[in-house]
């Protein structure tokens, strides 16, 4: 927006949620013509950093300073004016609007009278796309789309007009290589034209390409901050994990004979295609993808929440075509959502109705819930688990994250369960809860439990998993065994 | 002791009890057992149903068919007595129509993914146009069962038989609740329909037994009407859905799902119904009876969200 | 092909077919029906129902509802007439009208959007608290219409060159407006944004609150010019008047694949709808079938067409 | 006998032939409430007249839809009817209709009501249609010798008519005894919402002898609030307005019922006579403004002159022959207007 854009300073900003210190004194400066790189692992705090910048939120201390001078981004409003633009995570787009639409979501080419201009706005996109190198049909539906135009869609908008500031928050997550090499090319030409490029991105090997400095973050706390030629792939590791990769846990290789589940080429109609698999007893089978990689999309279709439309599951020598949650609940399997707030909690109830909801037949008596022996039984549970809370009474949404999480745990441990399926279990989690978290899943998978887990923390995945499957585009790319599979490897076989 | 004055249930008792105190002091037959008996017995059947409503509300959805198949199920049961001189004949075919229509309120909720509000204003229209295919003409009482007079007019110990027979149900659906998993599972659907179904419990089902459940207890609610009118009309009940969910919504049930107390339903249907009988007695307009629940519903709510908010 | 069967997939086309059928099949069942006269009738009956069905859509599509407007309907007719009756001007009695509904309007989308309660727990109210009041004021008698006007007379009665009703006109002009509105405006668009995501919406910088308000308004107010209309068909302010419009204008409008959950839908579908519903009435009433058989017809016609609509999407 | 007979056929079918020409061929009437009992009799009325005279009459129910009652009235004129008949939901709202079908050249009638621009109505006299009842009641009140009317009196207090018939009830009342109305309660004319307000009002003051209700639900809807407040109904005295349908001919026929009186409006004979005044208008007979139609307080003793009940078949006749030989005002004592 204004060409003499020097750069965007962020100072001490600090940010609290109810439970979680999200942001603790984080310090950051973008610079006009620079790509600054931030990384870390999930739940680090960088998304909450970028929606501080979007005045999606407000942050609780600390100063913004765009060219060296104090502003204020209270709204959304106030950070576009400034020409900060974000490309979000998760598709921040309006599905029955165009393409055209949605890059010019933010202002629509008018007229005096408000009377939007149809041609010069189709036409504007047209030219814009064809100048980054993508080709998409400008009057398409967005809702059409795949999700990796629909994420093209999303850099088009952050780009098109008045950028001094692009925010993306792993942009590539779901685009091919062409695209992102593609993508690459755009960001250069923004460097060129003086824009100031934050880029979040888990790919080490990304940021080597195209950033020119790099900050890490790690439980809201600013780790390091590098030039890109001072530091390596080991140190950046170092900086996001803490330490090298190393066993935190007491799980040694070992093989497993007895299979409990069978897999047999699963195919859904939106993603998944012809997928196969064993689970043994008291097997952790680890699943690593990026995003849209279709692992929650296998863990809901194995778990009956989405119809498969072919192929078959055995459980116990028993083969199931058709079947649905209750089917799979019946069977002994558990599901922990990686959406805790929207398919997890229930937010009217409290800790031991969350807990005792797939279970209530443990706890009847003549139709009647012995609520008595469901306190018992839950405040065993809040104990083992020192969830903190006052009682077994209160409501789930007073909780912290991984408070909450626990508790979901806890909903499927207290039945007889064969078989859980973990998807990010730490996600939003702070750090002591997650711990305890995975030191928990060890000892589940010791007492004979099988666990399917899916996690985008490396480290988490090598030190737990007996076996690891890689999916990339909705299909198994890869297994390792426990002692030959690397970071580098699992990397290599999720981008496919 | 704040977390007492946090419930919605202990706003709305102090809402009725100022209400009581206020409609004492002006009017001494306020608390006559005769007046005591009207009011309840007026309030039972809008009760009855409302004890179904908070289910289906507490679990996200919504009938408002229920005026128009009430009114129905007066026509059917005087019919088909008449006919027949059988009382079980008669309640019999009743819970069996109020059965159906309930399978098909669910069945175009749950099968053809009908948002309920419009499926069930298309069965209040269907309902409304054929009790007149059915007869065009009011039913009136011509076998003369006093038991079935007794079911709407009679008195046990002073009491009204309305009343007792609503006192029957209510702890039936306290129970179940409270107590039972169904409960629960209402809760949850509502709550969260994609954490409940993970769960393993399926939502269609329990929105289908919901629906029958109005519907049935509609039934008996018609029973009762057509007995206290002693009559089968057309065209009676008009409005009766929008004072069972006005009442059920006062009572602290969220119209998005999730939270429900038969406890706030029973303080909303009497705060209601202690208005509609304190303007008759102290002669003001009727037309009140219409003003006085818009602002409270209103009000109501506003503190319910405000007090939620505060809640996080 | 692949071309038709986009054109054919939507909604509209495929409720313009329905439309088209009911009317042809009127045609050949009664000789009545397909008269220049009737046909010009029907379409200045369906104009007080169309009119309430674009604001109501207009707010629909912004995420919201307002099921006040049957009572609304008899309540903003009471400043209509007495204003008239006591200044003699019609114009001033519709400045007045208006001005009453945009303050209903402006009072339901603060209740919703400010103080944050559920649009249809506020509206909800206001239908009881309008109603009451309609009733309260007028005593239950209706005001008539005492200046006798013949310009207020034929803004609902008359014909232009006694063909065309001009209640048609105002209505056609105003669904014109507002479909180029909704189309073409940034306004329109940032509305359907707003039902469509609201987050991301506020993300783009839209002032959510200003425009669902807005959105409140305009439902009020065109829900108000269909009370002046029908106010001068019935030569009065009457209690009695709207009584159940809302479940009309609801049963038409989503007919007309206007979704409840916001973001979807367009007025062509509502007025499809509206067109639908007013020719089925209008046909079986020519027929003469009795009227409690088009309210099953009704019933039956809604469930299908929206049972149908949702399997359709379920299918995408 | 043969040519006698022969002949006499032909008369009558000449003549028959004759009257059928000067006649309205098809008549359209809107009826505001057309599953109400008492409608459904006047258009039993209407019909049974229009079959004696050949005419086809075409029924529509605005259903209590003012703005509905205006597009049926259009459709109508559309249709080309001879002659438009209507009940409006209300008198004002149907100005408008009056000015168009005056500008189409359709002749209107209304029933019920006065209303502006109108050429001619047929309606019962409502207050001296009340003043019979009270008058029936007040003779059975002397004659168990009491000297105190104390009324519930289950109204309408915001229809011009209903309030007509409360006030001839009061007013014949208070001249056989002391008239006292202890409530006046409005029931919609329900059944089930006069229960109700007349349970509050007997909860506030059950001392009370006379239920008066301005039609047969509120009546009963009265009577079924006594019963169900558990009072006893040897010193009550019930009566209804209507003679809407079978409701109060059940009633009244229970043994030791309290439901005494009921002023009969017979509305098939209002149907009956407003057919006539439809033939005279269209026909250009010198039509009076208001054509009142027959009411009388009938009682169990009189109502078989009036009516053949089939209690078992919940059926019942009228004898149009001895409902048009009832006594008839040619003006009611009192109006809306008078209020």
């Amino acid at each position: 927006m204004d060409n003499n854009f020097k750069s965007l300073t962020l100072k001490n900003i600090k940010k609290e949620f109810p439970g979680v210190l999200a942001l603790d004194d984080v310090s950051l400066e973008a610079k006009a013509g620079s790509v600054h790189a931030l990384m870390g692992e999930n739940g680090a705090g960088k998304s909450t950093l970028i929606k501080i910048l979007a005045g999606a939120y407000n942050k609780d201390q600390g100063r913004i300073l765009f060219d060296d001078k104090e502003v204020n981004i209270d709204n959304p409003n106030d950070s576009l004016n400034l020409g900060i633009k974000v490309v979000y995570q998760e598709i921040a787009l309006i599905p029955e609007f165009t393409v055209g639409e949605n890059i010019f979501l933010e202002k629509f080419p008018v007229n005096s009278l408000g009377i939007v201009n149809w041609k010069k706005l189709y036409n504007d996109c047209n030219n814009l796309l064809k100048k980054i190198g993508f080709n998409l049909n400008v009057r398409e539906k967005v809702a059409n789309l795949s999700i990796s135009e629909q994420q093209i869609v999303e850099i088009a908008r952050a780009i098109f007009q008045n950028a001094s500031v692009v925010v993306m928050d792993e942009p590539t997550s779901s685009l091919t290589p062409n695209e992102i090499e593609k993508l690459f090319e755009v960001i250069e030409n923004l460097k060129k034209n003086n824009i100031a490029i934050i880029y979040i991105t888990h790919k080490i090997d990304e940021i080597f390409k195209i950033a020119n400095e790099v900050t890490v973050l790690r439980d809201g706390k600013l780790i390091s901050h590098r030039d890109i030629k001072d530091t390596s792939e080991e140190i950046l590791i170092q900086d996001m994990v803490g330490r090298k990769v190393e066993q935190k846990f007491d799980r040694p290789v070992k093989s497993f004979d007895k299979v409990l589940m069978n897999i047999n080429n699963i195919s859904t109609k939106s993603k998944l295609k012809d997928i196969s698999f064993n689970l043994y007893k008291g097997e952790i089978l680890g699943f690593f993808g990026l995003m849209g990689a279709g692992r929650t999309e296998l863990a809901k279709a194995i778990y009956g929440y989405d119809n498969i439309s072919n192929g078959s599951i055995d459980i116990d020598g028993q083969t199931l075509k058709k079947f649905n949650t209750q089917t799979m609940v019946k069977n002994g399997v558990g599901y922990v959502t990686e959406d805790r707030k929207g398919e997890g909690i229930i937010k009217d109830m409290n800790l031991r109705e969350n807990m005792s909801l797939p279970s209530l037949e443990i706890f009847e008596k003549l139709f009647t819930i012995n609520k008595n022996k469901e306190k018992k039984i839950s405040n065993e549970y809040i104990d083992k688990f020192e969830v903190k809370t006052p009682s077994s009474e209160r409501l789930i949404t007073l909780l912290s994250g991984g408070n909450q999480q626990k508790i979901l745990l806890s909903r499927w441990l207290i039945r007889n369960l064969k078989i859980i399926i973990l998807d990010e279990p730490t996600r939003g989690v702070d750090i002591g809860a997650k711990t305890e978290i995975l030191r928990l899943i060890n000892d589940l998978a010791k007492d004979g439990l099988s666990v399917i887990l899916m996690t985008s923390e490396m480290n988490d995945l090598l030190t737990l998993s007996d076996r690891i499957i890689v999916m990339a585009g909705g299909k198994i790319s890869k297994e390792f065994d426990r002692n030959e599979a690397t970071q580098e490897e699992i990397f290599k076989a999720s981008v496919i | 002791m704040s977390k007492f004055f946090q419930k919605n249930e202990t706003i709305l008792f102090l809402i009725l009890l100022l209400l009581l105190v206020f409609l004492s002091f002006y009017n001494p037959q306020f608390y006559s057992i005769q007046n005591i008996n009207s009011i309840l017995r007026s309030s039972s059947t809008v009760m009855i149903v409302a004890f179904g409503m908070t289910i289906l509300l507490t679990s996200g959805e919504v009938d408002l068919s229920v005026g128009a198949l009430l009114s129905f199920v007066t026509v059917i049961v005087m019919d088909v007595i008449n006919i027949s001189g059988s009382l079980f004949l008669g309640f019999f075919s009743v819970f069996i129509f109020c059965f159906l229509i309930g399978l098909i309120n669910g069945l175009v909720r749950t099968v053809l993914n009908v948002n309920s509000l419009i499926g069930t204003l298309a069965m209040m229209l269907i309902l409304q146009g054929s009790v007149y295919i059915y007869s065009m003409a009011a039913i009136y009482n011509t076998h003369l069962i006093p038991a079935f007079t007794f079911i709407g007019q009679g008195f046990v110990y002073n009491v009204p038989m309305p009343v007792i027979i609503m006192l029957v149900i209510l702890p039936i659906f306290v129970f179940l609740l409270n107590y039972t998993r169904y409960g629960r599972y209402f809760t949850a659907i509502g709550s969260n329909p994609f954490s409940s179904n993970l769960s393993g419990i399926n939502n269609n089902r329990y929105k289908l037994i919901g629906f029958i459940i109005t519907s049935l207890l509609v039934g008996i609610a018609g029973i009762i009407l057509a007995s206290l009118m002693d009559t089968g009309q057309q065209g009676s009940a008009k409005g009766f859905e929008l004072i069972v969910i006005a009442a059920v919504l006062l009572g602290g049930t969220s119209f998005k799902g999730g939270s429900g107390t038969i406890l706030g339903t029973i303080l909303g249907i009497l705060i209601l119904k202690v208005i509609d009988n304190g303007i008759i007695l102290m002669s003001i307009p009727q037309e009140f009876q219409l003003v006085v629940p818009g602002v409270i519903l209103i009000l109501a709510v506003y503190f319910d969200t405000l007090r939620k908010e505060k809640n996080g | 092909m692949n071309y038709i069967q986009k054109y054919l997939a939507r909604g509209e086309v495929a409720l313009g077919i329905i439309f088209l059928i009911v009317f042809v099949f009127f045609s050949f069942a009664s000789e009545y029906f397909f008269t220049l006269r009737n046909i010009m009738n029907v379409s200045g009956q369906l104009s007080i129902i169309l009119i309430a069905s674009i604001g109501f859509a207009v707010l629909l599509i912004a995420g919201e509802v307002d099921i006040s407007i049957g009572s609304l309907l008899a309540f903003v007719a009471i400043p209509l007439i007495q204003v008239m009756n006591f200044t003699e001007s019609v114009t001033l009695g519709i400045i007045v009208c208006l001005l009453f509904g945009a303050m209903i309007g402006l009072v339901n989308g603060f209740l919703t959007v400010y103080l944050g309660i559920s649009s249809l727990i506020v509206t909800l109210g206001m239908l009881f608290i309008l109603r009451g009041a309609v009733y309260l004021y007028t005593g239950q008698r209706p005001i008539s219409d005492e200046l006798y006007s013949d310009f207020f007379f034929y803004i609902g009665n008359g014909k232009f060159m006694g063909v065309l009703p001009y209640a048609a006109i105002i209505a056609i002009i105003i669904l014109v407006t507002f479909i180029y509105i909704m189309n073409n405006t940034s306004y329109g668009r940032k509305l359907y944004a707003i039902g469509g995501n609201a987050e991301v919406a506020r993300l783009a910088g839209y002032n959510i609150k200003l425009i669902k308000l807005s959105a409140f308004v305009i439902c009020s107010v065109l829900s108000s010019i269909s009370a002046i209309l029908l106010a001068s068909r019935i030569g009065s302010a009457n209690h009695v008047a709207g009584d159940l419009f809302e479940f009309q204008v609801v049963a038409a409008v989503v007919l007309g694949g206007v979704s409840l959950v916001g973001g979807i839908g367009t007025l062509t579908g509502a007025a499809l709808g509206v067109l639908i519903l007013a020719v089925i009435s209008n046909g079986l009433g020519m027929l003469n079938v009795e009227s409690q058989w088009q309210m099953v017809v009704n019933g039956i016609i809604i469930i299908l067409a929206v049972g149908f609509d949702e399997i359709k999407r379920r299918k995408n | 006998m043969k040519i006698v007979s022969w002949f006499l056929a032909a008369v009558i079918t000449l003549s028959l032939a004759f009257s059928v020409s000067a006649n309205p061929k098809r008549i359209g009437y809107i009826v505001n409430y057309g599953t109400h009992e008492w409608y459904q009799n006047v258009i039993f009325g209407l019909q049974s007249r229009a079959d004696e005279l050949g005419i086809e009459l075409e029924v529509m129910d605005a259903n209590l839809d003012i703005n509905k009652q205006t597009q049926q009235a259009e459709d109508f004129m559309t249709k080309g009817v001879d002659v438009l008949m209507m009940t409006p939901v209300n008198e004002e709202g149907v100005v408008p209709i009056l000015r168009k079908a005056k500008a189409d050249g359709t002749p209107v009638v209304l029933e019920g009501n006065p209303a502006k621009g109108m050429t001619t109505l047929f309606a019962i006299c409502d207050y001296d249609a009340g003043f019979k009842a009270g008058d029936a009641v007040g003779r059975i009140l002397v004659s168990r010798g009491e000297s105190e009317a104390r009324v519930m009196d289950v109204g309408l207090p915001l229809l011009s008519a209903t309030v007509l018939r409360s006030l001839g009830f009061m007013e014949a009342l208070a001249q056989h005894v002391n008239a006292v109305k202890v409530h006046e309660l409005d029931g919609s004319g329900m059944i089930d919402s006069s229960v109700e307000v007349a349970s509050a009002a007997l909860a506030a003051d059950s001392n009370i002898n006379v239920i008066y209700g301005i039609n047969d639900g509120s009546a009963l809807g009265g009577l079924q609030a006594w019963r169900a407040a558990g009072l006893p109904e040897d010193d009550l005295v019930v009566a209804g307005t209507g003679s809407e349908g079978l409701a109060f001919l059940n009633e009244m026929t229970k043994e030791g019922t309290p439901y005494l009186v009921e002023a009969a409006m017979f509305p098939e004979g209002v149907g009956y006579t407003g057919m006539n005044l439809a033939v005279d208008l269209f026909n250009g007979v010198d039509v009076p403004e208001h054509k009142v139609t027959p009411t009388l307080a009938l009682t169990v003793h009189n109502f078989a002159k009036y009516y053949d009940f089939d209690k078992a078949g919940q059926k019942r006749a009228i004898n149009f022959e001895n409902v048009a030989n009832i006594p008839t005002e040619t003006k009611c004592t009192k109006y809306a207007s008078d209020l």
